[in-house]
């Protein structure tokens, strides 16, 4: 049985369509959750997608967070379920307090739209659990605000408990460490700037987002 | 004051006496202000509409022409397309940043309007020289408007093109072209019908911003002037999250055909779209002014009849679904109200209270229908004949830095192009940068991929156009139906954006005159139907107008898409041809402006040659005979060989190509070739059976960019100068003041 | 002398500010009450060394017209504090 | 009770301020002498009805607290005047 993937809607998301494409031609199933329904319904693991909820007004993610599904999302993770942050959706779930940090406007303060090249740092995580250490991989990022910001101590943390799964080979965005992105302490909930659900599909130049989302639909199955 | 009121309000003695004509009165200050700014050269094209009549507008796969807010053609799987393009030239001069934004906003209405789901826009940018500061804050504020606005909104940026010149110092040029896509039987009008229908206004307040002109009507209820120009404010600021609700809105009401019709509100406001609806389904309307959501307290009905808004739609609903319009509306957070309904006659009615007083009353078809047209005078410049024989060959002597001018002539846009979202919908398969977009034709309800594909492009040449407007016109066509040719694609329609300087000047009206007749004569020649466009005139500044820039978008269908075209990377070891005439002239050239050398004469374009040119280019694209492919055009085959080099890492050894003209003229009809050396004899083959000119121009290898004869560079030179070329410039800052 | 400058730009009154109004509609969301008329602005401070107040204020203008703000549509309102 | 309140909010002290710095040599730039640290923040205007000035206070310190900012990375400083 393949799993369900439910992906989050709110008003102003824009990358709910791309995310359902890429998981479905991976095997997966999915479907679209309104932000106002506290009803996951049966999805298996959730995306929270790029775009820019409630139009990124005051700051990425600070009204979104609020919505009845984000409450649903808050105890879906605690219990173990896969959640999955792209872009805007890790902008979320840093303001939610499911990921540590915050995202700050590129140090370029310019929105940045392009390919880059990022270095797997762990394979131990819904996200990277079927790539190799190491390995790189080209996806697009697509961003104002992908400066990962937090504390030294959270830093640190974040290292030594190896919840770092990615990193920019070429820091675009002037982000700590490089991070491109990260997990929980569980390792259920990871988010990333880069989107690679537009590196899928061989007409747009670059597959290497599918061990990644491969990753995240087996991890759903468990 | 003692100017009278329409004279203020920019109407004539004569335009106010067909006013007094139409009416069997005098108009009082609501009618006037309506017909003022529906009679604006703006909303009215009263001074283009004698001439636009001469584009060719049918074709076979026109599902609709010029006169809706887009065009929509047929690309088959039963999938429509719809296309337009706008511009936004003297708000973003004032405030870019907005003032593009809205650009993008009002565009992308324009489409959904239709019934279409935006998916692309394209942006043909025009501003004054880069070393100006204060050009750099417009450009640096515009992009990051369209940016903002576009990325915000959920529309990718697919292509546009950007050129600096001193002809835009004082006034810039914002186009914007948006691509729509819906299934065919989606297709809806901006018309009202069904007396008894209701009309519902959806999305923002209305305020008083954007309302220009009209405003001296109230002057003399506010004090002094600042007080006044803050009150009505002319520059209106974009809100994206609004125009996002309001897309998924509209297209939800229409995929369950909650709507009869609908309109965007875009210049001229409510006026324009109670009018524009009514007059096009034969019916009148009357309507509310009380009911329009305001934003600020003590608005008069002619601030709310003439408000510029944004973000705003007037859906024309039946009353048995106002309910079920009104949840939708509920659920994606727009605003809606009941302003008015369609009556039997054709008298639009502005009330105070559906059943309270009427404050004016007019035949809603006499605001479009009964506008001004205007024949202006037109004359070639005193000194056209001086002006052909002063080409820029005669001044060869006194330059031959053939390395310097090249390297003056290229710069990466990636400056730009790297703040769009040029990837949404996973469609973009060529992007920015490309002789073409091309994106995945995906069929717009079922998601299933047709296997088939889009590609676009949008061009302009100002220098062709000064040079001659009617030649230059007819040579941007034939350069867009190249580009898509360099994609494999099949031109199917073509929209355009006039932006030219004030029609009163009876040059500037010869100008339009000869650049609509260039394009009309290029587009008949290639079957090629305009569906739509824009003109944008009195692009002037202290008296000087802007070069004649007509700016076409073309359309075209890639019948396989199965692979990415071929681009501009060549390959080591690649032999290197140009096809098409030999190159003739140096006027308009981009190397001729940069020198000051801005007359002379344009070749005349041989049509027969260039179809052939573009058919055996489309033909060795789809067969993928060739490993890159650039068509010759800004900068001539100097700047098109560095391009590809500097995409592919790969230098490169050419000869044949001995003179200025060989390297930077821009005679049209040449397309640069990388062919693998195992596929040369076959396509030596085609191209002798094309019986199309051919030249073999070298080979590409190495690190350098040598041609025999003229210069030799080090790519890694090239490279940096193309990718540093606009942060440098830009880092200069930037000052609006 | 320095000075501590805080500029505050703000739009213009009759400008639409469409962050302004989905913050106060979210504010409503949260369960606060009685908020109202929200507008968003910059606030820049900055540390500025002049020979006085009055020279302090009049670079500062000039910063404000040629470059902080757009006088289309923000206006900016300049706070001076002296340090030292 | 109705009072104008001015939230501003600013990124804390540590964190790096890219706005900031480029505004500063844009100054430089610009041939603007004597103008540094510059830290870009944000300025949110609107009225608020409370029973008194404590209450509001309240209201504004909670609202800052859950959604005005975002406490990883910036501060508030809360300005309230009454207008009745
Ligand atoms: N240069 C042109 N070529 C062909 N059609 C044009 C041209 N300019 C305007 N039109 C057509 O005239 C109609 C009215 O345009 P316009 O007033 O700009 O629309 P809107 O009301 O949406 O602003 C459009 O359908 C447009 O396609
Ligand atoms: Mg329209």
């Amino acid at each position: 049985m393949s799993p369900t993937i439910g992906v989050i809607v709110f008003p102003g998301s824009n990358c709910e369509q791309d995310a359902l494409e890429a998981v479905t031609s991976l095997g997966a199933k999915s479907k679209l959750i309104w932000h106002d329904s506290f009803d996951l319904g049966s999805a298996d693991a959730v995306i929270i997608p790029g775009g820019f909820a409630h139009g990124d007004y005051l700051r990425p993610g600070a009204i979104a967070r609020f919505s009845p599904a984000m409450e649903s999302v808050f105890a879906f993770a605690r219990s173990g379920r896969p959640v999955l942050g792209i872009c805007n959706g890790f902008q979320v779930l840093t303001e939610a307090g499911l990921l540590p940090g915050a995202l700050q406007k590129n140090s370029g303060l310019k929105f940045l739209c392009k390919p880059v090249n990022l270095t797997v740092r762990t394979t131990n995580s819904v996200l990277t659990s079927q790539t190799v250490k190491g390995d790189g991989l080209r996806i697009p990022v697509n961003h104002f605000e992908g400066n990962y910001t937090c504390t030294e101590e959270t830093l640190e943390e974040l290292q030594d408990e190896d919840r770092i799964l990615l990193t920019y080979e070429d820091n675009p965005n002037g982000s700590m460490g490089d991070i491109a992105g990260i997990c929980n302490a569980e390792r259920n909930v990871v988010g990333l700037m880069p989107h690679p659900e537009r590196a899928c599909h061989p007409l747009l130049g670059s597959t290497d987002g599918q061990p990644l989302l491969k990753s995240f639909i087996e991890s759903s199955e468990l | 004051m003692n100017e009278p009121v329409h004279r203020t309000l920019g109407l004539t003695d004569d335009e106010l006496e067909k006013i007094i004509e139409i009416l069997g009165r005098e108009p009082n200050h609501l009618e006037l202000a309506m017909y003022s700014v529906m009679w604006s050269e703006h909303c009215s094209y009263k001074s283009s509409r004698v001439h636009l009549k001469r584009l060719p507008v049918e074709g076979e796969h026109v599902l609709v022409g010029p006169g809706e807010n887009a065009g929509v053609i047929d690309v088959g799987d039963d999938i429509a397309i719809a296309i337009r393009i706008e511009s936004h030239n003297h708000p973003s001069y004032i405030e870019p940043y907005q003032g593009a934004a809205t650009g993008v906003g009002g565009i992308i209405r324009d489409i959904f309007t239709m019934g279409a789901r935006p998916i692309a826009i394209m942006d043909p940018l025009r501003f004054g020289p880069i070393d100006d500061a204060r050009s750099r804050w417009v450009a640096e504020g515009v992009v990051s408007g369209i940016s903002g606005y576009g990325n915000s909104v959920g529309v990718p940026n697919i292509g546009g093109e950007t050129v600096f010149d001193e002809t835009y110092i004082g006034n810039p040029l914002v186009n914007v072209l948006c691509l729509g896509i819906l299934p065919k039987d989606r297709l809806v009008l901006g018309q009202a019908s069904g007396v008894g229908n209701l009309a519902v206004l959806l999305g923002s307040t209305t305020g008083r911003d954007g309302i220009g002109g009209v405003s001296v009507l109230a002057s003399a209820g506010f004090g002094d002037e600042d007080e006044d120009t803050e009150k009505r404010p002319s520059v209106q600021v974009g809100d994206p999250f609004e125009e996002k609700r309001l897309i998924e809105c509209c297209l939800e009401l229409l995929d369950a055909r909650l709507v009869v019709g609908i309109q965007d509100l875009g210049g001229a406001g409510l006026s324009c779209a109670a009018s524009e609806t009514a007059s096009r389904g034969g019916v009148g309307m009357d309507f509310d002014v009380s009911a329009v959501p305001q934003r600020e307290m003590g608005m008069e009905p002619f601030e709310i009849m003439t408000s510029e808004s944004q973000e705003r739609m007037l859906a024309i609903v039946s009353p048995d679904n106002l309910e079920n319009v009104l949840a939708i509306s509920k659920k994606w957070e727009i605003r809606s109200s009941v302003v008015g309904k369609v009556t039997e006659g054709g008298q639009l009615r502005i009330l105070d209270g559906i059943d309270g007083p009427v404050l004016g009353e007019v035949p809603a078809s006499s605001l479009h229908e009964d506008a001004p047209l205007y024949n202006r005078p037109m004359a070639p410049p005193d000194d056209l004949n001086a002006r052909k024989e002063d080409k820029p060959e005669k001044y060869l002597l006194e330059t031959n830095d053939f390395s310097g001018d090249l390297l003056n002539l290229i710069y990466s846009h990636e400056w730009i192009t790297s703040q769009y979202d040029s990837q949404l919908f996973l469609n973009t398969v060529a992007g920015p940068g490309s002789n073409a977009a091309v994106l995945r034709l995906k069929h717009p309800v079922t998601g299933e991929d047709t296997g088939r594909g889009l590609a676009v492009t949008t061009d302009g040449n100002h220098r062709w156009c000064a040079v001659d407007p009617r030649r230059g016109s007819a040579l941007t066509v034939a350069e867009s139906m190249l580009n898509l040719a360099c994609v494999g694609a099949e031109p199917r329609a073509l929209v355009n954006c006039l932006n030219f300087g004030n029609p009163e000047n009876p040059t500037v009206m010869w100008q339009l005159s000869e650049a609509i007749d260039g394009m009309s004569e290029a587009c008949r020649e290639f079957d090629l139907p305009v569906v739509g466009g824009n003109v944008s005139l009195y692009n002037e500044s202290q008296g000087t107008n802007i070069d004649p820039t007509p700016i076409v978008g073309v359309i075209g269908v890639i019948d396989t898409l199965d692979a990415p075209p071929p681009g501009h990377k060549w390959s080591e070891g690649d032999r290197l041809i140009v096809i098409g005439p030999e190159p003739e002239g140096l006027s308009g050239s981009a190397w001729a402006f940069g020198k000051g050398y801005r007359k002379g004469i344009l070749r005349e374009l041989d049509y027969d040659l260039h179809k052939k040119i573009c058919q055996v280019t489309r033909e060795l694209v789809q067969k993928k005979l060739v490993t890159a492919v650039h068509d010759v055009s800004s900068g001539g085959v100097g700047v098109a060989t560095a391009e590809m080099a500097i995409a592919s890492g790969v230098g490169c050894s050419l000869a044949r190509i001995s003179s200025h003209e060989a390297l930077f003229s821009e005679s049209s009809s040449r397309v640069v070739l990388a062919v693998n050396p195992d596929e040369l004899t076959n396509v030596e083959e085609i191209l002798n059976a094309a019986e199309v000119p051919k030249a073999r121009i070298g080979l590409a290898h190495g690190d350098r960019f040598t041609i025999k004869g003229l210069l030799d560079l080090e790519l890694q030179s090239i490279q940096n100068k193309w990718e540093n070329h606009l942060p440098i410039a830009f880092e200069g800052g930037t000052t609006q003041g | 002398m320095q000075f501590e400058a805080t500029v505050e730009v703000q739009l213009k009154a009759g400008i639409a500010d469409p962050q302004g109004s989905t913050i106060e509609n979210a504010t409503l969301k949260l369960g606060f009450n009685g908020i109202e008329n929200v507008r968003v602005g910059k606030s820049i401070r900055f540390a500025i060394t002049a020979d006085d107040e009055v020279k302090a204020k009049e670079i500062i203008q000039d910063l404000c017209d040629k470059f902080l703000t757009n006088p289309v549509i923000e206006n900016a309102t300049i706070h001076l504090q002296g340090v030292e």
